[in-house]
């Protein structure tokens, strides 16, 4: 038996996140200069000590299994548990792909059952922050709750663009508001819940049952124990965090990362041992900044070779900046090559896109920053020598 | 199937390197900001395809076995196979077996265990970036007892005098192995034995009570044995004095001595949870070597700097090797410089080796 | 780079071995008082040296995954490669269940593809045999052909049950006949295929193009080589080889393994150190053997205690078989509690399956072997009661 | 979290085995058809949620390095924490520690380097199927600085004479240990204390020139210290004896104690590919524990059969001890009678000892 199961929701597509989400699953997606997104989740659940993990896949797995691989980064790789990735599967009732987070979970109710939890905590694998679970453990078996629900303070302003809950003293929920057009509360969801087993398995079983769900948990499963009148709490969170869900707020988190201030989880990661940041690392040598090379204000990771001028950047690994070349406020994604002369600025560039020399493409200040791969290169190349 | 397995064996390997080891074995000195020296004898076994390496280790092993771990940072985590350090630990009152042969005495189980009937042996001093596939190809092409693995130097230097020079026939049979200065092909401690042979000279060797498989067992029966030679042509480094240390160290700060070394198949190391690199507002960095971990708010220069150092505005580092976990306070001025492991330098010191003599300052003081 | 990288295709229903199958992956049922089926493709697998393996799966795959696990049984637990279960996943042209052998291996050609094999190993998990897939490799290798198919000589009279190569000198492949009326050859297909893979890679993506085709490797994709008159050949492999597809012929397997003289893989792996079975293994304790229990002709595993008389059988970990049972030629699964008096006869034990005092269940000779479960066990004993 | 981390302390271990520990240490000789005593201390430990286990071993190590593996067996092959085997390797020459307090004193790090705050330790001598969450939990209540777990023997037998007695007051802390032989509350040798106390005491028996952590700085000082005492009920055996040893296993064939020892949760031990046992036409069991890749033709009474022990038509063994790859021939008589690893018995032999004094053949004899 295992007190508390996690259950990791990676299966989004992450389409407003362009083309980086176009050949890969969001949560595998490169973040930090080192690190992909799911990997924040994954490492608070090992500082966590939640060694059992299902992790549910279901849109262009691949990278992202073999980047999980036995688990070893996050000490997951257990004889008893660890870390098992849970793709949709034919059963004796034929198959079907999961049509809902609610959906993802029912499908792998034998899963589940196999280690008889007591909890199961759902999480989800696109965002940046870093929690330990058993802080919310704690509450929710304090509390007696049958579901505990992380919530974040945002500003009143932006509170009709989430899922807001409305409680009572004590924190207890009476009301999920999803993007309320007057919101009465400003504790947004974080769409991390601690969920009692047995009351959960009810409500997901009657759930799948019912035709009319869109089998979710935030329009489905919780306001369905809510009108049974449940106890439900919200959990109040304080620290960093954010989602990465459109360009535009990946590069601001990013940026977010050369701020020692802004509490992002890299600088925490410094100070903390039991915040540490696990990732399925190639074992590369440490980087080379040559005698032209300036780097100022940036992040850089191992297996690169830097010649050129890096300013309020992050630079992942195996990445080539030649002479002269000059980045801002960019993020280089692994094994990028930038020729000589290259300008960027406000430019994402993807894994191995070679730019050749003297190439230059901005994004403008108010402009959401340009994302750069092989392919659509030659577009921004193009419309570059037309200015010109 | 022909295959290898490892045996990195740590006995009789001369070095010079004081302060550095009084804690450590040669083997597990840091190099080139994130490595250790047994890094590049271990990968460049597992880059041959070999599945199980044993290592000779007389004394102060310890950092080795912390460094080794699991060996899964290697894949050498197996059921089967996998890594066996192997200090001294002989119970047996009839045992006679002297210097390295005491080790292959007492561990001949681990030679009869495994699927391989060729042992690649290997010293830690020998620095380079290889497979000895092509090395194995030919030994059995060649159907040779032995075959010993040297490179030409350009530049002989004292690091160099600790081995035998190579002497071949025009067929590439070895006919000598000699201390000739004058000769440049020098022997790189690495070699292919069959396994069976490697056996019956440890009899050998005990029944005349010689202490030194290599010595009197090969170099000096090479009338009786089929010793072929193969000759490594890539950047390499012998490290034994510190002095050696501390100078391939520096020639890795030219930029295509570094790629030479570390392009593909990369050396394996034992892996950290360190973040990338922070350069802070003030960070000048040039020429240098930089793992990560490390944040720099300071003036770095023709230096290397191991994981999780910390530079503070306004100091400088020249020509210097800053190991793990240095952290360098305000205004401090370093210049040909080795600082082990730990080491706090206070704000304001200035510290000043020469080139040949770098100061070296031991693990954990406060300076 | 990897030189060949094995598939190994383990997503069958097995629906003709009944309640075998009911509830688990035909590659999962038990096998041979300590294993499951696929144990002895994984471990020829890990005796062969091929360290990179993509195990497909589809039907009822938890038991599988988790029996899986890492991969560290079988030393496939490895940082670059060792064992990836692959199920069907959602891709940009939206999802697809594998429709057949062929277009399970074409729906991981990202998979294949991102280890650059030169040559794909592709297997099947529900056989017993123990073959080092090297020999086919070389002999592949030195006749430089694109697909190299092992095939066993297999009485004339049976000839017409099995896909049939018909070969010419240095056995060239120039026809395969599935299950001909009047075959012209005795060399069965056992659905071993090494190929090369940028051949196949091309004929997958023509198949699966093609919509009249079954995507199937023995009645589309070989024949298809065969026309374009590539160099096919077959491999000619003379050890034990036994389907278990029927619940017959699953006992009939059990049964070889206490023939010393069958050549059956337990034999086998005591005396040869490079074909031992690895598996998933419980860390139990040695079984017990009390004083009233005796044991013949016989094969039991750890954890069991035994107190009544075991004849001509295979009990797997955890059994217990009490006072005066009476167990011959049976087979009982992992967990399985035989009461006092109990006789069975020709009967295999589903997993956890407890038998109450006094139960007496046979089959007859010339019968199929009875299989029980505890919720079939009912029906047997029924029929007992009234035959008394 | 309170958490603890575990130490399996073999230093100042009694025992008496003889033949059985020439080349292995007492921690790994083998026990119950498949077990080495060191199983029990470390299967206790993880089953109690210890993540990181340190083991201090002076010498006759190799067969427990081999034995432990990469520690995948016990779930301890993690990147954090798992499995730390530390023999003797000081190189301080200002080093004046003496007794286990050496190995206390130079392993400081791996007390720094985990989260636990608190240390179970024990030796390898008492064997128990438990785990100590309970007792763990009754040590953070009383918050006690030290929590010795004790046990209530029957009867009080030799094997026992080297463990302290433990007397308390009503409420259960310990205000005496002794040696008096009347008292049955007999000291397990495994206790739980604070982790920086620990560090604390061990600066103190250094400083005093003590040599034995437990008895200088603990029972010695048991008015200064919060001892609390923790009573273990259950199937268990303290095993330093050869007649211990012996009677231990042989207890193990009446099935309510094979029973107790081993029900959930399971005693992990190092696994390998042996095959269920086989039984052949002539084969007749009774009253026996045999483990798996042993095959059987013979008659076998009142013994334990190690893995893949061979028994041929004809031969008969009574009341014995048969270890690992032990092959018997036909027409062979065997009664109380240990055989060690690998040992061969040659058709027709008879070989007979008593239940006080069984006989011994050592590893791979050939008899």
């Amino acid at each position: 038996m295992k007190e508390c199961l996690g259950m990791l929701l990676a299966g989004g597509e992450g389409k407003r996140l362009g083309p980086l989400t176009s050949e890969n699953a969001k949560p595998a997606v490169p973040f930090g200069g080192k690190y992909r997104i799911i990997d924040f989740t994954l490492s608070n659940c090992a500082n966590s000590s939640i060694p059992t993990l299902g992790v549910l896949t279901q849109y262009s797995p691949i990278m992202l299994n073999r980047h999980i691989g036995t688990g070893k980064p996050w000490d997951m790789d257990r004889r008893d548990g660890g870390v098992t990735t849970l793709s949709p599967a034919i059963g004796k009732h034929g198959g079907d792909w999961y049509s809902g987070t609610a959906d993802a979970i029912y499908q792998n109710i034998h899963f589940i059952d196999q280690y008889n939890p007591k909890y199961v905590l759902v999480i989800s694998g696109d965002h940046i922050y870093q929690m330990n679970y058993q802080s919310i453990l704690r509450q929710h078996k304090e509390t007696a709750a049958d579901a505990t629900i992380s919530v974040i303070e945002v500003p009143w302003d932006e509170a009709s663009r989430f899922g807001i809950l409305n409680t009572e003293d004590g924190l207890r929920i009476y009301e999920f508001d999803e993007k309320p057009a007057e919101p009465k509360n400003n504790l947004a969801s974080m769409g991390i819940y601690m969920f009692t087993w047995s009351t959960l398995r009810k409500y997901l079983i009657e759930d799948a049952e019912n035709k009319n769900s869109s089998h979710d948990f935030g329009k489905d499963i919780i306001p369905a124990m809510l009108e049974d009148n449940k106890p439900l709490f919200g959990y109040q969170f304080d620290g960093y965090w954010k989602d990465v869900g459109t360009i535009r707020s990946y590069w601001e988190a990013t940026m977010d990362l050369l701020d020692e201030n802004s509490g992002s989880p890299i600088s925490v990661a410094r100070e903390d041992m039991s915040k540490q940041i696990y990732t399925n690392e190639a074992n590369l040598p440490p980087h080379f900044i040559g005698t032209s090379g300036t780097v100022i204000n940036s992040l850089i990771n191992s297996g690169c070779f830097i010649y050129g001028h890096i300013l309020n950047s992050v630079i992942f690994q195996k990445v080539l900046v030649k002479k002269n070349a000059y980045i801002n406020e960019s993020i280089l994604h692994p094994g990028v090559c930038v020729g000589e002369d290259v300008h960027l600025e406000r430019v994402i560039v993807m894994e191995n896109t070679e730019i050749a020399d003297g190439v230059r493409i901005h994004a403008l200040e108010e402009e959401e920053p340009i994302v750069i791969n092989q392919e659509n290169l030659s577009e921004y190349v193009a419309v570059r020598e037309e200015i010109v | 199937m022909e295959r290898m397995m490892g045996l990195i064996n740590l006995e009789h390997e001369h070095h010079v390197f004081n302060e550095l080891t009084y804690f450590r074995n040669n083997a597990s000195l840091p190099f080139a900001g994130r490595y250790r020296l047994i890094d590049f004898a271990l990968s460049n076994m597992t880059n041959s395809g070999i599945e199980e390496v044993a290592v000779f280790v007389r004394n102060k092993y310890r950092s080795l076995l912390d460094h080794l771990g699991t060996g899964d940072s290697w894949d050498l985590d197996r059921r089967h196979g996998g890594l066996f350090i192997l200090p001294p630990d002989w119970n047996d009152p009839t045992d006679r077996s002297l210097g390295d042969l005491s080790f292959f005495h007492n561990n001949r189980d681990y030679f009869y265990r495994g699927k391989a009937n060729h042992v690649l042996v290997s010293g830690s001093q020998f620095i380079a970036n290889t497979d000895y596939k092509d090395a194995f190809k030919r030994h059995l092409i060649h159907d040779a007892d032995v075959t010993v693995i040297y490179t030409d130097v350009d530049t002989i230097g004292p690091e160099h005098q600790a081995y035998y020079r190579v002497e071949t026939d025009q067929d590439g049979w070895v006919t000598q192995m000699t201390n000739d200065h004058r000769n440049p092909n020098v022997f790189t401690g690495v070699y292919i034995i069959k396994k069976e042979l490697l056996l019956d000279i440890v009899d050998y060797c005990i029944a005349y009570n010689y202490d030194n498989l290599f010595m009197n067992g090969i170099k000096e029966r090479l009338q009786e044995l089929k010793v072929y030679s193969y000759r490594f042509e890539g950047y390499h480094a012998f490290i034994n004095t510190t002095e050696s240390y501390y100078r391939e160290n520096m020639k890795l700060l030219q930029e295509q001595n570094f790629l030479r070394l570390f392009q593909k198949p990369f050396i394996r190391t034992k892996v950290s949870s360190n973040p990338p690199v922070k350069y802070q507002a003030q960070a000048v960095v040039n020429n240098s070597i930089i793992a990560n971990g490390c944040i720099i708010n300071g003036d770095v220069e023709n230096s290397i700097l191991f994981r999780g150092v910390e530079v503070s505005e306004h100091s400088q580092i020249r020509n210097s090797i800053i190991m793990q976990r240095c952290k360098i306070e305000e205004d401090v001025y370093l210049e040909n410089v080795i600082l082990d492991k730990d080491v706090h330098v206070k704000s304001g010191q200035r510290i000043i080796g020469t080139k040949e003599k770098p100061y070296i300052v031991a693990k954990r003081q406060v300076v």
